[in-house]
């Protein structure tokens, strides 16, 4: 037999390592939970050096007492960690490289702190694995990068380890199921402990997967990212969401949809009670959503626009609002919404029919980026809902409508549109030659250019200009010369000529605003079914409350 | 100028209320005293530093919370007791205020309140036929100046480095403006009613005289006599052209005051 | 849906004059077309407006003569500059002018403004001087009624004109101070008044404090519809019988007796100054 | 600050003089006044240094697209883009034709 080809290894090594770890914090732990002043000296503890450690930390909640604490462990003691963080988003989170305590990285998205990653990679501070979209980083979870340690945040836990995250759910349920099984130890940072399981609202991550629960110093940070002031809103804006209810909408039926953050979507969601009323599509767009609580589109829901809204985390000062809407958000028994982000990335990505995004520059093929010179920023979640996702069979009007040839075995496409001014404030094109993203990624020996959305799924471009419909593009040639047509004063724009826009625009490849019967004077806040974000909360009869900074009464 | 002397516009307040009646009982940081100025019956009001003032950020000098309504007080009591003269008292307001008080309290009890009791209270002098005359012998900034001096019919000014007059302070200003102290001063030299110096605001025919006095802090007596006599000269001056503001508008620099009026008025 | 005709915030200095004035009765005096620009912006590399950021229009509100003076916010932060400062006394002097001949032209003036602009600094101050000046001969024989509804308030020596004011109208989104946010805590520190702090900002100088608290006659809605009510309600009262700048006595017994070894917050000054009918 | 002066043949005429936008971040306001002269005469004053070819260009593309009216346009603009620049044009033409 091949009996001498069979290991001798053992198989519990993992779990042996864990045991050893838990019980060497026997001291410093009641139960499951960790005392809060001593909890760097059990962190030293229940860390090795080498360890892979996933820390939680996205668009929105932060497990930042976790991050704080962890940059203040002993790098004598605890050092090259390889830390998987889908967000960075505060000093702390490089604090850890620059101290020593970890060497490598690998990362989803980085906003705010996207200019210190430059420096510190220029200084081989840290190395970066690679910069990945949020489930590219989470699949990598069970595959290749499965963590030692994961340190989460909840708003409340009882003394078993249950855990209540609520409506920032977010990325705890997939962080703690890969380490949790996987004979890893899951630390949770909490706002609140609470005795027994009863006083919890609802139980969102069982007892039985989490190790350790720590009191944190102050609540979790939680950034109101998704959250647009209408006051900020423009004219171009309104008139760019005019051109998208109807040029892109309307015209191709879309029902199921996901927006990105920015004025312009901002803008198309408080055009639906309004602009889109009148042009009596109720019923027949927008209907089902994965997006997070904008507040910006509680006047649609208000309004009857709005069937369904599936949320990748959850938005300060929608929590009231959104309890009271439990037909159209998704709330557990308790009444509080509960987010999902790998789920509602899942839903982004295969379950509908359409992703609208903005970004800061876009080549003649319509790739695009936000990454600029010295800014590594990341792609967060915008490449999986903006690409066509090859594994979709499930057949809707929109995707039919993207066909173009008569192939027995065609398929639908996702509708992916690119929604941009040509360009930027202080006069910087939105269209170039070549993306910024090309350099940084040789600059920074990353092995392809980090490209958020690929051109070749971008089915629409729209500017101020016009919409460029590409997925009618016979020829690459031909998508340059349409992506040009919509492209203004840039120089891409003034390099196509003005009787093939015309052609173009005869053919229905390109429509200007007027094409579409749009004026773009009428383009006007009064337009907007909310100037405010007073307006907004008296949309939600009071329920929405806006955290502090966004409120001027 | 003595160690009791709280600050310039101390001095000169005692200066010119030699043998006046003091006026007592309000707060600290107004003096104000019942006199004549060579023969011409005045009150005289100055702004003076407390440093025990009830209201902290008000300490320095700065016209406050107290300062403004007293102000009002003071100013209105000339109004009323001449309120059957055709002789009106004239008021002599002495200027050195390093500008209004900045704090908490201050904005929440309403400050902007105070300050328009102050000038309120001149304006209404004024058009009652109080001659006004102010006395720009330190600092006249902002806000503090509006409230105490700039309702005057006459302003009178000494030709003196520590003469300033001024919306704001140069680091503020600056912080505001979005430049640095050295681009703001730069700007100044060229742009007159940007200028912090007392010779770039006189081009701007705000003032009616500008005096010469050697050292503010410790006048001669001919100084002392100069200032008195051209205060005279212009309650004489007011009482001949009248209670309204005109006299103001004759600068070059302000000359597009001049042409608005002229065409609002064909307009109107 | 917000309940409202027309916000009233989101109009431009014009279009809330247009919009005040009876329909059809508004005369801009004036005008953008006759390019009275500031002479000081140019030379220091900013670009200036046809307007200078003061709209002065005649008119009728309720069927009487009426001048509306109106400050746009967007310009310079509705900053007074030589021009525009000497279009709001000029006009505020020629209806005291009226007034004296026999003829009741009415004020309105809307303030959205941080007061001076600082590029024409000594020339703003002195403008604002006439304007205070010009309010209070104006106010002996119309009430001049001012309104500030935001989204700029109404800051610097213009708040002191504000307070000059017969009457004063807020929105709860307006604000109402002496000193702007940021100086005061460059001035006094970020533990006196920190400036990024908007609830705090707003519960000291906000519309609905300075109503409660006294500081103002009316709040109302963002809405046009309201902010004319308001008005006719100011305009029915007639020249009111105390004015507020005049009120040195209760402002200096209540000044008095505060015990200022402790900070002030929301509740001291609501405790104070509040109005118990004003809730 | 720049001062831009472009001159474009012009052949509609639009009846009334126009006023359209304000000068504040991001924004600008253009006046229209219009002439007999069978052109259009283009004053531009701008807080962006540098951008008389991107001024060029927007009207070269304006000029390709629609009839120009007879007459002057004087535009104060703190920054806007060509986008919004655009928009605002096309609205002070729009209300020198109606109003």
């Amino acid at each position: 037999m091949l009996a001498n080809l069979k290991s001798n290894r053992a198989w519990d090594s993992r779990l042996n390592e864990k045991k050893r770890r838990c019980n060497a914090v026997n001291k410093l732990a009641n139960g499951k939970v960790l005392a809060t002043d001593s909890f760097v000296e059990a962190l030293e503890k229940l860390i090795v050096a080498g360890d892979r450690v996933v820390l939680e930390g996205n668009n929105q909640k932060q497990a930042d007492f976790l991050a704080r604490k962890l940059s203040q462990v002993d790098p004598n003691i605890i050092h090259n960690l390889h830390m998987l963080m889908p967000s960075i988003g505060l000093p702390e989170h490089l604090d850890i490289f620059e101290k020593g305590i970890a060497k490598k990285l690998d990362f989803s998205f980085s906003g705010t702190q996207s200019l210190r990653i430059s420096q510190l990679l220029a200084d081989h501070i840290l190395e970066i694995g690679a910069i990945h979209t949020y489930i590219e980083l989470y699949a990598r979870l069970f595959v290749d990068l499965i963590p030692n340690v994961a340190l989460v945040a909840a708003y409340k836990a009882d003394r078993n380890g249950n855990l209540y995250t609520g409506p920032s759910t977010e990325d705890t349920p997939s962080i703690v199921e890969a380490t949790a099984f996987k004979n890893g130890i899951v630390i949770a940072q909490v706002n609140e402990l609470v005795d027994d399981e009863a006083d919890l609202p609802r139980v969102d991550i069982p007892a039985s997967w989490v190790d350790f629960v720590v009191v944190a110093d102050k609540p979790f940070f939680i950034e109101p990212l998704f959250t647009r002031d209408p006051r900020l809103i423009k004219p171009i804006h309104v008139l760019m969401g005019m051109m998208a209810i109807k040029g892109i909408y309307a015209k191709h039926q879309v029902k199921s949809l996901n927006h990105g953050i920015g004025f312009n979507t901002a803008a198309i969601e408080l055009l639906l009670p309004t602009y889109g009323e009148q042009l009596g599509l109720k019923g027949k767009i927008c209907q089902h959503w994965a997006l997070n609580p904008h507040p910006t589109l509680i006047p649609a829901i208000e309004c009857g626009w709005v069937e369904t809204v599936h949320c990748f985390g959850g938005e300060l000062g929608m929590e009231k609002y959104m309890a009271a809407r439990p037909d159209i958000f998704f709330t557990g028994h308790d009444g509080s919404m509960r987010s999902n982000r790998t789920l509602c990335q899942l839903a982004g990505q295969y379950g509908v029919d359409m992703f609208v995004g903005s970004t800061l520059q876009v080549d003649g093929l319509g790739n695009s980026s936000t990454v600029t010179h010295g800014r590594l920023s990341g792609f967060g979640g915008a490449p999986n809902m903006g690409h066509d996702p090859h594994g979709r069979r499930h057949a809707t009007s929109a995707w039919l409508d993207m066909m173009q040839s008569q192939n027995p075995v065609d398929r639908g496409h996702k509708l992916v549109v690119q929604m941009v001014e040509t360009f930027q404030a202080g006069a910087k094109p939105t269209f170039v030659e070549q993306l910024d993203a090309v350099e940084v990624g040789k600059e920074s020996d990353m092995p392809i250019a980090p490209v958020m959305i690929y051109g070749d799924d971008i089915t629409h471009v729209l500017t101020e200009e016009g919409i460029a419909y590409l997925y009618q593009a016979k020829s690459l040639e031909e998508r340059r010369a349409m992506v040009a047509a919509v492209a203004g004063i840039t120089d891409i724009g003034l390099g196509v000529d003005s009787k093939r826009v015309a052609q173009f625009r005869k053919e229905g490849k390109v429509a200007f605003p007027q094409d579409l019967g749009i004026q773009p004077t009428q383009a006007q806040r009064s337009l907007l079914a909310a100037n405010s974000i007073a307006d907004l909360v008296e949309w939600s009869d009071g329920l929405y409350d806006p955290p502090a900074r966004f409120k001027s009464w | 100028m003595s160690n009791t002397v709280l600050s310039r516009g101390d001095y000169w307040f005692s200066l010119l209320t030699k043998g006046a009646k003091i006026r007592r009982g309000q707060c600290a940081s107004i003096k104000v005293a019942d006199g004549d100025i060579l023969g011409q019956v005045a009150r005289f009001i100055a702004v003076v530093p407390d440093a025990k003032n009830k209201y902290p950020r008000a300490a320095h000098g700065e016209v406050g919370l107290l300062e403004g309504w007293t102000l009002a007080q003071v100013v209105h009591e000339v109004i009323e007791s001449d309120k059957l003269n055709s002789n009106k008292t004239a008021i002599i307001a002495i200027i050195d205020v390093p500008s209004q008080a900045y704090g908490r309290r201050e904005e929440a009890f309403g400050i902007h309140q105070a300050l328009a009791g102050a000038a309120g209270a001149y304006a209404k002098a004024r058009l009652a036929g109080h001659p006004i005359v102010g006395l720009i012998v330190g600092k006249a900034m902002s806000g503090a100046f509006l409230a105490h001096g700039y309702q005057a019919n006459r302003l009178i000014a000494f030709d003196n480095d520590e003469v300033m007059i001024h919306a704001m302070g140069k680091e503020s200003a600056a912080r505001i403006t979005l430049r640095s102290v050295t681009a703001l001063e730069k700007l100044a030299a060229s742009i007159p009613p940007m200028a912090y110096d007392i010779d770039n605001y006189n081009k701007l025919g705000l003032l009616y005289k500008l005096l010469t006095i050697t050292n503010p802090d410790n006048a001669s007596d001919n100084e002392i006599t100069l200032v008195k006599q051209t205060i005279n000269d212009a309650i004489t001056d007011i009482i001949k052209h009248g209670v309204d503001l005109k006299c103001r508008l004759g600068g070059k620099d302000r000359h597009t005051s001049v042409v608005v009026r002229e065409k609002m008025r064909a307009h109107w | 849906m917000p309940n409202r005709d027309m916000s009233f915030i989101e109009l431009s200095a014009r279009e809330r004059a247009r919009r005040i004035l009876d329909q059809g009765s508004f005369r801009e005096l004036l005008d953008p077309f006759e390019k009275i620009t500031s002479p000081w912006l140019e030379p220091q590399g900013i670009v200036p407006e046809f307007d200078d950021g003061m709209v002065v229009a005649k008119g009728k509100f309720n069927g009487k003569p009426t001048v509306i003076i109106a400050i746009e916010g967007v310009f310079q932060g509705g900053s007074m500059g030589e021009v525009s400062g000497a279009k709001m006394a000029a006009a505020l002097e020629l209806a005291a002018e009226d007034n004296r001949s026999g003829i009741a032209t009415q004020a309105l003036l809307l303030f959205e403004t941080g007061g001076v602009r600082l590029q024409e600094a000594n020339l703003g101050l002195a403008a604002i001087a006439d304007i205070h000046s010009a309010i209070v001969d104006l106010r002996r024989y119309v009430p001049v009624i001012g309104i500030t509804a935001g989204t700029v308030g109404c800051f610097g020596g213009m708040s002191i004109a504000a307070g000059l004011c017969s009457y004063l109208v807020v929105t709860r989104e307006a604000r109402l101070g002496l000193n702007g946010p940021q100086v005061i805590e460059q001035e006094a520190g970020i533990e006196e008044y920190n400036s990024r702090d908007r609830p705090f900002i707003w519960s000291m100088t906000g519309g609905e404090v300075r109503y409660k608290n006294g500081f103002a006659d009316i709040i109302v809605k963002d809405s046009v519809n309201d902010v004319k009510t308001a008005i006719i309600q100011c305009m029915n009262k007639g020249l009111p019988d105390t004015l507020r700048s005049d009120d040195y006595d209760y402002y200096l017994q209540k000044l008095n007796a505060i015990d200022t070894s402790k900070q002030a917050d929301a509740t001291l000054v609501k405790n104070i100054f509040g109005r118990g009918d004003r809730k | 600050m720049e001062r831009i002066e472009l001159t474009y043949p012009a052949t509609e005429k639009l009846q009334h003089k126009a006023l359209a936008g304000v000068v504040g971040s991001g924004d600008l306001e253009a006046m229209f006044i219009p002439h007999q002269e069978k052109m259009l005469k283009i004053i531009i004053k701008t807080s962006v240094d540098g951008s008389k070819h991107r001024w060029q260009n927007l009207f070269n593309r304006f000029a390709s697209l629609h009839a120009l009216p007879m007459g002057t346009l004087e535009i104060n603009d703190f920054a806007s883009t060509p986008g919004v620049a655009k928009l605002r044009i096309e609205q002070v033409f729009e209300e020198a034709n109606y109003a």
